[in-house]
């Protein structure tokens, strides 16, 4: 098994997690967390996978600096809705504060 | 003569997994940053040798970006984020000390 | 070879850890410090697979801006840190469907990524073999700013929108340090020029070896940063209008020197000729853009007064 | 040359020796402020070796000095964000541990 191939799998691995923490946990920024891990998993595959048979392959390492630089983006914009809808509900969740306590407690 | 670069490279990452995983079940929340200060010195210190492994010296450009920038989520945490986030009642007494200070 | 595969898979174990740690501890805090540390493991994954553009700009942006932005968002929650439902969240991870579901799908990514036949097109040797004509000999500069110049157009664009957004959506307000010690001036004073004259030689070297405009922008901002963390920089305001100025002016750049190539042919298609010197004027600029653009993610606040500040009070 | 491969080899070793101590320190050390000191002292002497170790090994003189240039960054780093935390921590009350008295 080459390098490649082997974090290419681990990216794979990372891209189920993210996908998992996206889907399944509920704190705003704990999302914004696992999907910047999606997306390194999707880095990881690109690059592992065309580096498979051990030869360096520049065209997805110069795609995967370009998703870097625009995850950072999207991260900070993420951020930045996460803080505005908490400062204007109080939530750090997607759900409503109010209907959260009524389900709950 | 074997080459002792690899087998040290690899030496370094068990210190770092076992000083990890050590930092991050740490009691308090320097203990956690001292794991990302860990990378300032073993980081480091495996991307050099990497370089030397792979004899692709460009990694030590990297080596020289990690130690200049390794000491700002560091700074950062201990100046703006640690203790605001935290639980305890003596934590909330010095942040509150803290806000009479400056307001 | 059997120390390379035993270094290799400790590495994948560690990543893979501390990516689980970011999900599944309680604190909010502690996640935010594991996905930097996950960040720092994926710099060393970038440095053995051969990728240290990639591990450059990950340490970069990983060590400098992506975890001081989310410590620095955390603080504006002023909610118990712990949520208190992630145990109950954290064991949908447990519960079967999900599990079932997720198990599914990494095993049949592992499976297919094993049978994937090698591409028909051999991008390394078609990269190499137009490397004499695209005006720089570092194959992934070339990439970048010459074979698939237009991904790099975008990328500026999308991160101007980012920006953009974050201004829309409205900025928080700044907050005083919680402690200030005298030696992190010091340091900054000593580091920061460093780290200016690190992305002088970064950008300078991404013509013939492994650097470029981004990771040269990212130590910048990496610098402004640190600037700020040690008082001796001021939040940005957006009201400042030179801000607005140089983050504009990258794109218009590199849009003002592809529509000026449009008559020659196709978009950003330079000639050989000129290609080094044009490749290089963008990659200046660009620099310059994109470091105000990734530190304004970080330092453009509204004054300590502004509308945010009340909001942020009525929920503590 | 067999000196110099001999020598550059030994400091390796000591770096790596440096390491291990450090790790030892950061897993029995009972508080935060002892911990810190593992890495800042112990950790960064380890690079130290290895650093002047490797730049034996170096082919040019510009990459032996940019390995040795990577020292003393790390040094003022390490140094000011471990003043940085122990002085948070100290604000935050977090005591030190002391030895008890017989």
């Amino acid at each position: 098994m080459s390098s490649g191939l082997l974090f290419a799998a681990v990216g794979c691995l990372l891209l189920v997690l993210g996908v998992g923490g996206v889907l399944l946990l509920d704190h705003l920024v704990r999302r914004i967390l696992a999907f910047n891990l999606m997306g390194s998993g999707i880095f990881l595959v690109l690059v592992g996978l065309a580096q498979r048979s051990g030869r360096i392959d520049p065209v997805p390492q110069a795609m995967v600096l370009t998703g870097i630089v625009v995850s950072v983006a999207a991260t900070a914009l993420a951020l930045a809705l996460a803080r505005r809808r908490y400062a204007d509900s109080g939530s750090t969740t997607l759900q409503d504060k109010a209907r959260r306590e009524d389900r709950h407690d | 003569m074997k080459s002792l670069e690899l087998p040290l490279a690899l030496f370094l990452l068990i210190n770092l997994a076992a000083a990890l995983i050590r930092a991050t079940r740490g009691p308090t929340a320097a203990d956690r940053m001292l794991a990302a200060l860990l990378f300032g010195s073993t980081g480091v210190g495996i991307l050099v040798l990497l370089a030397f492994v792979q004899r692709s010296f460009a990694l030590i450009d990297v080596a020289l970006t990690l130690a200049l920038l390794a000491a700002i989520s560091g700074i950062a945490f201990a100046q703006r984020t640690w203790g605001l986030t935290g639980r305890s009642r003596q934590r909330r007494a010095v942040e509150r000390e803290d806000d009479h200070a400056f307001r | 070879m059997t120390t390379a595969l035993a270094f290799e898979a400790l590495l994948a174990l560690l990543l893979l850890w501390s990516a689980w740690q970011t999900l599944a501890t309680p604190q909010m805090d502690r996640a935010v410090i594991m996905f930097i540390v996950f960040g720092l493991l994926l710099t060393l994954v970038w440095s053995r697979l051969q990728a240290p553009d990639i591990a450059l700009a990950e340490a970069a942006l990983g060590a400098g801006l992506t975890g001081t932005l989310l410590l620095d968002a955390l603080t504006a929650f002023r909610q118990p840190n712990r949520s208190a439902k992630h145990g109950r969240v954290l064991a949908a991870f447990r519960r079967f469907p999900a599990l079932l579901a997720l198990l599914l799908l990494a095993a049949a990514l592992l499976t297919s990524l094993t049978r994937l036949p090698l591409p028909a097109v051999d991008l390394p040797a078609a990269v190499a073999g137009q490397l004499g004509s695209s005006g720089v000999s570092h194959p992934v500069t070339a990439v970048l700013l010459n074979f698939r110049g237009y991904d790099t157009l975008l990328e500026v664009a999308v991160l101007l929108l980012a920006l953009t957004g974050i201004l829309a959506v409205g900025l928080p307000a700044e907050r005083p340090l919680l402690s200030l010690n005298q030696l992190v001036p010091t340091l900054a004073r000593s580091a920061v020029p460093l780290m200016v004259l690190a992305a002088f030689y970064l950008l300078w070297a991404g013509a013939h070896r492994p650097g470029g405009a981004f990771q040269a922008a990212a130590v910048l901002a990496a610098a402004a940063v640190l600037l700020n963390l040690s008082q001796l920089q001021s939040r940005w305001l957006p009201t400042q209008h030179w801000i607005r100025l140089v983050v504009g002016a990258g794109l218009l750049l590199f849009v003002g020197i592809a529509a000026a190539l449009l008559a020659g042919g196709g978009l950003l298609r330079f000639p050989p000729g000129q290609a080094g010197l044009l490749i290089l004027l963008i990659e200046s600029g660009l620099t310059v853009s994109l470091a105000v653009n990734l530190a304004a993610f970080y330092l453009l606040r509204t004054s300590s007064s502004g509308q945010w500040a009340g909001q942020e009070d009525s929920h503590e | 040359m067999l000196f110099v491969e001999l020598l550059s080899n030994l400091l390796l070793l000591t770096g790596g020796f440096f390491y291990l101590a450090g790790t030892v320190g950061l897993l029995r050390f009972p508080d935060v402020y002892t911990r810190l000191h593992t890495l800042s002292k112990a950790d960064n002497l380890g690079l130290g070796c290895l650093l002047a170790g490797l730049a034996l090994k170096a082919d040019s003189l510009v990459l032996a000095l940019k390995l040795l240039a990577i020292w003393p960054l790390t040094l003022i780093a390490s140094a000011v964000v471990g003043y940085a935390i122990a002085h948070r921590a100290d604000r935050l009350g977090i005591p030190a541990w002391q030895r008890e008295k017989p």
